[in-house]
Parts: C-alpha cells; structure tokens; sequence
C-alpha cells in the first residue's frame, strides 16, 4: 500500500488555560503572548492542510475546566447557521479560512467564559479530556474511511503542569493512542514561571513513538512546528527528527506525590506508597503485619 | 560495398517462423512481391514494413484456426 | 496493490512534465498567484513538500550539505530527486552549493497561508439566495456533460456535438476522420472513427481522463489560440481550489479565462445557468483537479466500485449506464442486462477483440480493479489471480512477433569494419541483432544516424590515411 | 439434546470417577446458546443466509443489515462494572490437550489448528492487558504431561513453542490428572499476593490418569489454586467437578466463534474472594533507562546491551522490564505497566440507551432541556427519529447512550469505543 494514498489526520490539543497563559505573559525571560502564538500554529496549521487536499483535521482547546471542540465545529453550531454573514474574501482559501474563523471565534468564546475564573480550576489544563475527544474524534474518522487507511497523530502543545488526578485517564487515552497506532507530538513552552518538568507528557510521547520537544525559544516557534511536526507519520523513517532518550519511568507515589526509586504497591489497586502502611488509602485493603 | 537497407526486424519462434515463411512462399506462388527482404538466422527476418500490418493479421487468423477451442458457456 | 496511485502518479508526472517544459519567465508570472503555488506544492513528492515547508520562512539561502543532513543516508537518493524536481519547477534554484527558494513563490505561498495578498486566485464567492443549485444538481450536471463527451467519443448517435469538444477529441488523437472522407467545414456532423488511443483513454478513471484533456487543451490554447498560458494555467489551478457548491463571480477573470471557461464548460467542469449569467458553480471535476494526488482517495457515493470478477471468470456489472455498459462491452462478452445490473463472462474471444483494437491487459485489468465493488476491494489481490493471470496470457499469445524498426547492413567487404562497427554501436545500444560470420549487422531506427556518420569519419580517416 | 448426536461420555480411568457424565439438562444447554446466537456447529442446518435477510418497504437491506450489527455490538456492552477486588498480578498456567480428540475436524480447519492459533492470540492478548502477570505452557498427550515453558513474563517465548512443529501433533490419550499436578507443582512457590490459576482447553472426553484425580481436587483447593476448563466437545462431569470445587468456570464451546469468546473470557483478571484475600503491599522498583556506549553486558542473559535498566536497589543492569531483579529479587517494573492495569480496577461505568419519548407538545418541548444534537466525543451528529421509512438505519444513527455520571450522549460507536479501548469516559474526564 502506498502511503501517497493514505489520508493524513492531525489532531491538535491546544493547552488554554488562562492561569497558565497570564503567568507566562509576565515571565521575565521568556515571556509569551498567546496571540502571538496562536497565530502561529494556524500558520502551521494551515500548511498541514495545504500538503494535500485529503488532510484532516481536528483542534481542541484543553481549558481550565473543559475540553472544547475548535474545529470541527458540532454541527448545528450556531456559528455554522450564520454561515453567509462574513463572506469568505477571495484572498483566501476556503478551507483555511474556515479553520481560522473556527478557531479565533470559538477561542473568544472561551476566553470570556466567566466560569473559568474561579480559582479552584487554577492551573487546570483537562488535557486527558481533549486526548480522550481527540482519540474518539480520530476512531470516527478511522471507522467512516474503513476502505482507506487513516494515519492519525495528536499533538499536544502545553503550557500547564500535570495534573495528578488525571494520571490515570491521561495513561489510558495513551494505551488507547499506542493500540491504534497514533503518535502524540509534544511540544512542551517551559518558562520560569510556566511549564516546568512534566512526567506525563514525556510518557505519551515515547509510549506512542511520538516525538516531545521543548521550545527553547518560542518565538521561532513556528519554524519549529514546520521542521518537526509537519512531517507526517510515514516521513519520520526518511526524515532525521528530534527524538528524547532519557524518559523517566519512575512513578509518583499517591500519598505524597514524590518521585519514587523503590516504592510499595497494593497488589490489589496497584497504588504506589513511598512506605508501608496498614491500609490502602486507595482501596481500603488491610495488609497483614510485616512479619 | 557495404549496403544498407530499411526494414523491420522480426524476431520470433521459429514455429511462427515456419508459417510466415509459408505466407511469404504462398504470396509469391500468386504472382506477387516477396516480403521477407532476408531470412537471417532460425529466430530473425529481415521483412518489409509496408507488410507488417498484413502479416500480423494473416499470423492472427493462421493461429487462431490452430488453436483448441471448446464452446464457452452461451 | 494500489494501480490508482500509479495512475494518479502517472498525471502528476504529466503535469510535471508539461510545467518543466515552461521557460523560466513563465513560472515567474505563474507564481505570482497564491492559488497556484498552493497546486504546484500539492504536485510535489513528499519530501519535497517538506523541504518546501522548511525553506519558506528561511530567507537566506541555504547550504546544500545541511538540507542533505535533513534525511537519513539511505534515503539521500529520495531527496536529490526532490531537489532537482523544486530546481525543474523553479521553486528553489542551486547557487554553487547553496539553495534559495524562488522569492515570488516564497512570497505568494505565506500569502495563501495567511490569506494575505491582494489578488482574487481563490474566486470571488456570490450569495446564491435563490439556492436552486446544490450539489446534487451540479454532480448531474457534470457527470451527463462528461458522458456525452465519452459518447461522442464512442460515436453514439446524439444531436449534442459542441465544437470545442469535437476539437479537443480530434487535437489528443482520440479519434480521427476515416480515411476516405476529409474534414469539411460544411458537414460538422460527420461521423469520425475513435482511434486505439480513445479506447485506452475510455477505461482510464475519470480523473485522469480530464487532465489529459486539459493538457491537450493547454497545448492547443498555446499554439492555435493564441492564449496567454500563464491566464489558463492560473485559472485551472484555481478552480481547484474552489469550494464545490459555491457561487463564484465572473467578474475578476480575465477574457482569455473566459474564454476559457467557455470552452470547458461542455466538459462538465463548469455549471452555468445560463450562458449570460454573471456566476459560475465549479463541479466536483474542477474541485478535485487538483486534489494533491489528483486522484481522491475519497470519492463520492456514486462513484464507488461496481463490478464483481469471479475466479470462474464470471463478472457481474451493477450498472444501468449505457456508457459504462459499452466499455465493458469493449472487453467482456455480455450475457444478460437486468434493470440494475449486467453479466457476462471474461472470455478469450473478448479479450482478444479488446487487444486488437490497441488496448492493453494492463488497461483491463487497471479499469476492472479501479471499478471494482467495495465487497471485492476487501480481497487481496482484488481480483482474482487466475483472472489476472489469464488476461495477461491471451495478451502474450497474440505478440508472437516481435518487430522493430530497423536498418540491416550487409555485404561487409572487410571483417574489421564490421566489427568497428558492432564496437561503435554496442555501447549505444543500437546493434539488434549481429552474425559475424555473414557480416549482417542490424541496426535500430534511432541508432541508424549515428552509425551513418560513424561510418562517413571512419571511412574519410582511411581514405585519409591511405591517401598519405 | 446436545449429547444425543455424541457418544456418551465415559471417564476410563479410576473408580471414583469412573461414570458417564449425565447428559446436560435442557436448560443448561439453552444457557450455551452463545451471545451469537448460533447453536452447536455441528448441529446446525445447511443455512440459507439470504432468508434471513428481509427487504423493507424500498426493497433495500440496508435497515435488515444494520440491525444485525447492531444486535452484535450491544451484547459486547453491559460488562460488569462494579469495582471489585481483582487480582492484577496473576500467575496462569494454560494447559492445552493435545490428545486425538484433538485431531477431529467439527472445528475449522480442525481442533488443534483452531485451538493453538486461538491460543496464540490468547497469549498476546492477556500479557496486552495483564502486564504484571505471567503464564506457562503446558500440553498432556500420550497419558503424560509436559511443561513446554516456565512461566514468565515475555509473550514471544510463549507463542514460539506454541508455532514448534512438534508442539503440535495431537496424539495418545490426555492425562488432566497429570497435567493438574505439574501445574499446582509448579504454582506452589508463587507468591500469596498473587493469583494462581490454571486454564484448561479440552478436548477428550476421556482421561488416563495414574492416580484419583479427586485427591488432586483437594490438593488444588489447598493450594488456592483455580481451575477453569473450556470444553471442546461435551461437558464432562470431571471437568466440572473440578471447576465447582475451585471456584472457576466450566464452559464448553459451540463453534469457532464461541470458543473465542469463551477463551477471551479468561483475559480480565478474576474477581479475589475475599476469603482468599493475601494481599499486600509489594516492593517494587521503578528502573531508569540508560544508554551505554559502548555497550555492556546485561545482568539477566548476559548479552551485550546499548539500551537498559538499572535497578534502583543494586544498580545492576537489566536488558527488559517487568522483571525480577536478577541481583537483588527486586521486582522491576515501570509506571506505564502499572498503569495498563488501571483499567481493570477502574471500569468506565455503563452508559445507559437514552430513547427519546414521543414528540412533545410545542409548549413543552420549549421547557425541557433539549438532547444533545451530536454526540460529545466525536461530533458526530444523531439523526433525528422521522419517518418509519428504514426505521432500523434511523435506530442506528439516532441511537444514544447516556453517561450516568456526566450526563453527556454518546453515540454507539464511541460508547464501544470508550468501554472497550478507551476506559475512560470523555465527558467525565473533563470535569
């Protein structure tokens, strides 16, 4: 089968969570100007589309409290009935113009959601969410083509620290990625006062063969975005790509979240202690006395 | 003197040779102009083009008539 | 196996071709309009594309040695190829060890990006408030204007034979006058013979079908009328991208796309709804002409595969297209028609019809698999290996003969010039066929100059040298 | 019924058991009928599939094939989701007879060729979604038993002496008795926390054993040990003797695709009574990786390596994870093979079919909260319920399920797609 035929799917989860943003606009080093960036990765978005007229597409925003469909829009959206108000200038192609339009108007949308104001969702980003949108999205795409095969990827752009309590759905949506054979791209903004070492992402990225770059300099981040996540699938065996030996495996016990060398799992929940206990915190199985 | 001439190489089995042969002989036998120009080896004729067309529909009937055949299904 | 790809590859290189043969200037005009920066990146090889990608925001030229670096070793030779074809169509050009991408195509295509740029190359759409044409009705409209095309093609008798269209059929060899009449002005509807060349083209997929017209039409606009072929070509590449469904104004073209357009229109490649309207629909021909691998991977409902092969040699045909029954005709003796499908068998008289007429198995066995039903695109290979097998054989059986063209020498006064001779024209590949012993030698048609002129040095240097 | 068409079953060998199985009562069997709907294959008539088929009104089999489909993919649903003690880490041994039963073609191509390449994908698939757990191969033919792999971690060791040649000729007469005693044997040393199960595939309905099998019963019951058998042929009354007394299943199999599911069945990891509940907390450790250049030579096989573990406790070096630290006995295994486990003890709960009731009336149809008009996860869109024409292909796409937690719709697709690859709800996921 050649892989000329092969209809190309990207998914893109965007991290957008307003803390995470607002903290990186006010970095002393790097700071970063989410228009900026956005207006970036439409850029890369769009020569994503341009290689072929067959390339799919799918973005979604991971935001403090929710995961948001940017494009495809839901149908019946009211953006898609007022349809023929902004005509599309003869400037542009159809198709970029109806991502961008998605994008910006449904950015907006959630930009001014008041809900997400509140503190408790601080420092959020529902990225095991968007994966889990993204995977069903990519599994529709891959049912509805069954007589064509589909080459699916999701890249990850993330700004946010990893969230403990989604360790687990984050790390299914990654077995379900790695069974379908869908690589996750992680292109990972890290600052003094954003981003930080993530041990999710890294995961995903190896697990799934995928590439995980951190973006020394985000303001070429463009240039990064078309040497090393344009390439689809079938061009990383010709193309030399980034790639990241080291990953940590080491897990984060539950009870303190420290990284752990030697640690202590249930047998019946696998929970991860960093010392023994009577009781699993976790499942409530009482251990026998070390003897 | 060296002599150069244009034509068309034939090259064929020599079962088939055998049979153009014959046509060559056979339209000679009726009065008209041979078309094999020179018969050079057990595989190759020399002939000419202007037949080539001729030939290879006669060729096709000949064979045609020699091939086994049961009725296909009507 | 996917014969499609190679026939959708075998048009991009066409298209490649015919582009490669534009002089430079021209690619200079040509890229001044996004959309058609847009389609030439879509024509290129994979790695290609992405050398395009890396290269567009770099605006000092780059060393040759790190764009090598680029790839793995083992695929090196993958990338040169790349690169000498961006350096055919003028994308990138070589200085000495440097590459620097071509500053109007660099500019335009960030245009298409962004949708910057004033220029109107991907359309100007128009409100159809009245809705009266949707898809459907364009997707008739392209797929009967097509038909009759092929039927003309065919000579079915009809009253519907536009000029343009006779024209074009006549200009790509597709079907010719028979020989005791004469084209004359007075009788336009005078039958005219389709030649082997327009059966072949009949079982080619529609996609390709119609850039290889247009490629007729792009040589015929050139030198019979006189048309600026920078119009045309942005125009083809344009329509490519437009959006099926949508109302586009006809005011920002040119005359000469007009013109254009004019002539296309009985292609099916246009809706109009009538002939002075100020807007034109683009069918599903025009958007996917440029669908990157011109042939979409994804087609429509009614396209889908119809014909079931069995091992038997039994093929069921769910069609009531009368021109798709006639092709098939063209090959497999049909034994029953019912209202929604036909039968027949694949047999050696049929065959053997088909390959008198010029087509090939290969063709056969392309159309059967290209139109296979989705049941059969499960199988691998699609169809069966006997059928495929036995198509080639009755092929085989018929080329007995093998001929070429050729030039026989004989009567070699001297053993040494034959065999200066047999050493000259070896390495080029001329010699046919040799026998030392009678001193023949016969050489190919292309090869026949060459050795004349051989011989005329070869025989004034021993003149020459007897002379002294 | 079943047992009509078949030679009675006798177990030849001791006098404890030495008595034909009873044959199944009615209801039994009818409990057999497989979620396929097929019967035995051996009992089924020459079917005429086209009858079965039935047009609608357009004449169109569109709505007959959908509701087909759709009836195979509900029974995959409505798996059991409470959250139940089970045992993750699992010691297993499957135990294929290789007798002359096995030689009998009811199956397609034949027993033993469905058997093994069945056992392959049974092999994958359980080290796929049981990463801490290992498994042996044992096969009795000839009156004897004979243990082809220890057990262990690495599925390829497992599937290559399944694919030997020699692995593969059914002959002689099976021994269960034998069989059962290499394996209890061998799980004896397995540690409390761990499960130890035996999985019998078989095929005779005869044993030859040297001894009374109901004593290995008891010594099987002693040592904690599961027994689950699937039937080949009939049920036969020592196998499921066998299965009742230590707590496992006894199934017998109807057609290939029965036996299928019936093997996959085993897959998830059972249940722990609670009687039986040894758990406890295990050391284990979390290696790094490291690159070496040049490469050195492994702790475990001794082979040179470029890429590998080190063990955190010894900081020996370990060529593959999971294992146990050749050094130290450290158990050595990454935070991603734990995780592969979670699913098991977190199940997605089940989405419940959402029917939209009759149309309301304007007035109220205003005031209810409207239903999703696509699904959540993937955008795709429900067809609205018009028209009786093709009722059944509107079914299919109008079909909505309903998340008890989120309340978010999902259409059948994703709803499979989540419970059966995903394991995590997507509208839940993102609160």
């Amino acid at each position: 089968m050649s892989c000329a035929e092969d209809i190309n799917l990207l998914a893109v989860v965007v991290d957008t969570n307003p803390a995470a943003w607002a903290a990186a606009a006010s970095d002393p080093d790097r700071p970063l100007d989410f228009v900026k960036i956005i207006e970036q990765l439409l850029i890369f978005i769009n020569a994503h589309l341009s290689l072929k007229f067959d390339n799919e597409l799918a973005i979604i925003a991971s935001h403090a409290d929710q995961s948001q469909f940017l494009y495809p829009l839901p149908p019946a959206d009211p953006l898609d009935a007022a349809d023929d108000e902004p005509s599309k200038p003869a400037n542009v192609y159809k198709q970029f113009f109806d991502v961008d339009r998605a994008v910006v108007s449904k950015l907006k949308e959630l930009v001014d959601d008041k809900r997400t104001k509140s503190a408790e969702h601080e420092n959020r980003s529902m990225v095991a969410g968007s994966l889990a949108l993204a995977l069903s999205y990519i599994n529709r795409i891959k049912r509805a083509n069954e007589n064509n095969s589909v080459q699916s990827r999701i890249l990850i752009l993330s700004i946010s620290p990893d969230l403990p309590s989604q360790y687990i759905p984050t790390m299914n949506c990654i077995f379900a990625a790695q069974k379908v054979s869908t690589r996750i791209d992680v292109c990972r903004f890290s600052g003094r006062k954003y981003g930080g070492e993530s041990v999710f992402l890294p995961q995903a990225s190896h697990i799934t063969a995928g590439i995980y770059l951190d973006i020394p300099e985000p303001s070429n981040l463009l240039q990064y975005l078309l040497y090393t996540f344009l390439p689809e699938p079938s061009m990383r065996k010709t193309l030399l790509l980034p790639h990241k030996d080291q990953v940590d495996f080491r897990a984060a016990c539950f009870c303190h979240k420290n990284v752990v060398d030697v640690g202590y799992v249930c047998s019946v929940c696998l929970s991860i202690f960093c010392s023994l206990s009577k009781k699993c915190p976790t499942c409530q199985t009482v251990f026998p006395a070390p003897k | 003197m060296v002599k150069a001439r244009k034509g068309t190489l034939l090259e064929c089995d020599p079962a088939v040779k055998q049979i153009v042969q014959d046509l060559d002989n056979k339209k000679s036998e009726a009065g008209e102009k041979r078309f094999i120009l020179e018969d050079l080896d057990e595989t190759h004729l020399f002939i000419d083009p202007c037949e080539v067309e001729w030939l290879q529909k006669r060729l096709d009937e000949i064979l045609e008539e020699n091939t086994y055949r049961f009725d296909d299904v009507a | 196996m996917s014969s499609s790809a190679e026939v959708a590859k075998g048009v991009t290189n066409s298209i490649q071709e015919y582009l490669q043969s534009l002089p430079r200037q021209t690619f200079d005009q040509l890229y001044a309009q996004p959309a058609t920066c847009l389609a030439t990146l879509r024509l290129l090889p994979p790695i290609a594309k992405q050398v395009v990608m890396r290269l567009l925001y770099t605006q000092k030229p780059v060393a040759k040695a790190d764009v090598e670096v680029w790839c793995f070793p083992d695929h090196r030779g993958d990338l040169q190829d790349s690169l000498s074809k961006l350096s055919r169509l003028h994308i990138c050009t070589d200085y000495e060890e440097h590459l620097q991408m071509n500053r109007i195509f660099q500019e335009n295509f960030h245009n298409a990006l962004v949708g910057g740029g004033d220029h109107v190359s991907f359309g100007q759409p128009m409100n159809d408030n009245k809705g009266e044409v949707d898809i459907a009705l364009l997707d008739r409209h392209a797929a009967e204007s097509w038909e009759t095309v092929l039927h003309q093609l065919v000579g079915t008798p009809g009253d519907r034979r536009p000029k343009a269209v006779t024209k074009l059929l006549l200009a790509s060899g597709l079907q010719e006058f028979p020989d005791d009449g004469g084209y004359s002005e007075t009788n336009e509807h005078q039958k005219m013979n389709i030649t082997s060349k327009g059966f072949q083209f009949l079982l080619l997929d529609v996609n390709v079908q119609v850039w290889s017209l247009l490629l007729q039409y792009l040589g015929l606009a050139e030198r019979q009328l006189n048309m600026d072929i920078v119009q045309v070509l942005n125009f083809l590449f344009q329509i490519g991208s437009l959006e099926l469904g949508q109302a586009y104004s006809v005011e920002p073209l040119t005359d000469t796309q007009r013109r254009v357009m004019e002539d296309l229109k009985y292609f099916g490649i246009f809706y109009q709804r009538t002939k002075k309207s100020r807007k034109f629909y683009p069918t599903r021909m025009a958007t996917s002409l440029t669908s990157g691998s011109m042939v979409s991977s994804r087609k429509p409902e009614d396209s889908q595969g119809y014909i079931i092969v069995e091992t038997n040699f039994r093929m069921y045909a769910y069609t009531d297209s009368p021109l798709q029954i006639a092709i098939l005709s063209l090959f497999v003796s049909l034994q029953a028609r019912f209202q929604n499908m036909v039968t027949g068998l694949i047999t050696r008289d049929a065959i053997r019809e088909a390959l008198t007429k010029g087509i090939t198995s290969d063709q056969i066995i392309t159309y059967l698999t290209a139109h296979a039903h989705p049941e059969l695109k499960k199988q691998s290979p699609i169809l069966p290996q006997t059928v495929i097998d036995q198509i080639r054989l009755w092929e085989m059986e018929r080329n007995r003969l093998r001929l070429s063209g050729a030039w026989l020498y004989s009567d070699f006064t001297d053993l040494n010039e034959f065999t200066q001779i047999v050493n000259y024209a070896e390495p080029l590949g001329a010699v046919l066929w040799k026998n030392e012993k009678r001193r023949t030698l016969a050489v190919t048609e292309e090869g026949h100059e060459n050795v004349k002129s051989f011989r005329k040095r070869a025989a004034a240097a021993r003149a020459g040298g007897a002379g002294r | 019924m079943a047992t009509a068409s078949k030679p009675a079953a006798k177990v030849a060998t001791n006098g404890a058991t030495k008595k034909a199985a009873p044959p199944i009562d009615d209801e039994d069997s009818h409990g057999l009928m497989g979620a396929s709907g097929q019967g035995y294959s051996w009992e089924e008539e020459y079917k005429r599939s086209w009858d079965v088929l039935q047009e609608d009104e357009q004449g169109s089999l569109v709505g007959a094939v959908n509701s087909i489909q759709m009836q195979m993919k509900r029974r995959r649903l409505n798996k059991d989701t409470k959250v139940v003690q089970r045992g993750i880490i699992r010691h297993l041994y499957l135990v294929i007879d290789l007798s002359r039963a096995m030689a009998e073609l009811d199956l397609k191509p034949s027993r033993v060729e469905c058997t093994l390449a069945l056992a392959e994908q049974f092999v994958a698939e359980y080290f796929d979604q049981n990463p801490l757990s290992q498994l042996g191969v044992i096969i009795t033919r000839d009156a004897l038993a004979e243990k082809l792999t220890e057990l262990s971690g690495n599925p390829t060791d497992h599937v290559d002496v399944i694919r030997k040649k020699a692995n593969r000729e059914p002959r002689g007469e099976p021994s269960l008795q034998n069989a059962l005693d290499l394996a209890r044997t061998s799980l004896a040393h397995v540690p409390a926390h761990a499960s130890r199960e035996i999985l019998v595939l078989y095929a005779s309905l005869t044993t030859c054993d040297p001894d009374n099998i109901i004593d290995t019963i008891d010594a099987l019951r002693r040592n904690e040990i599961r027994v689950s058998v699937v039937g080949l042929s009939a049920e036969v009354q020592v196998c499921k003797t066998i299965c009742k007394e230590t707590k496992g299943t006894y199934r017998v199999v109807m057609n290939e695709g029965h036996f299928k599911e019936l093997l996959f069945e085993n897959i998830p990891p059972p249940p722990i009574a609670m009687a039986q509940n040894m758990s406890n907390l295990i050391k284990m450790g979390f290696p790094i990786t490291r690159n070496f250049d040049p490469p050195t030579l492994c702790a475990c096989h001794h082979k040179p390596i470029r890429k590998g573990y080190a063990c955190p406790g010894c900081s020996s070096t370990i060529c593959d994870i999971p294992t146990d630290c050749p050094v130290c006995a450290l158990t050595l295994v990454s935070s991603p093979l734990l995780a592969r486990s979670y699913h098991h003890l977190f199940p997605v709960d089940n989405y419940k079919e959402v029917i939209p009731g009759p149309p309301l009336p304007d007035v109220l149809a205003t005031t209810a909260t409207p239903l999703a008009g696509h699904c959540f996860a993937c955008l795709q869109a429900f067809a609205p319920k018009a028209g009786a024409s093709n009722a059944a292909l509107v079914g299919l796409r109008s079909a909505r399920y309903e998340c008890g937690r989120c309340m978010n719709s999902f259409c059948w697709d994703c709803d499979v797609y989540v419970h059966e690859v995903l394991h995590s709800c997507p509208g839940c996921v993102n609160r």
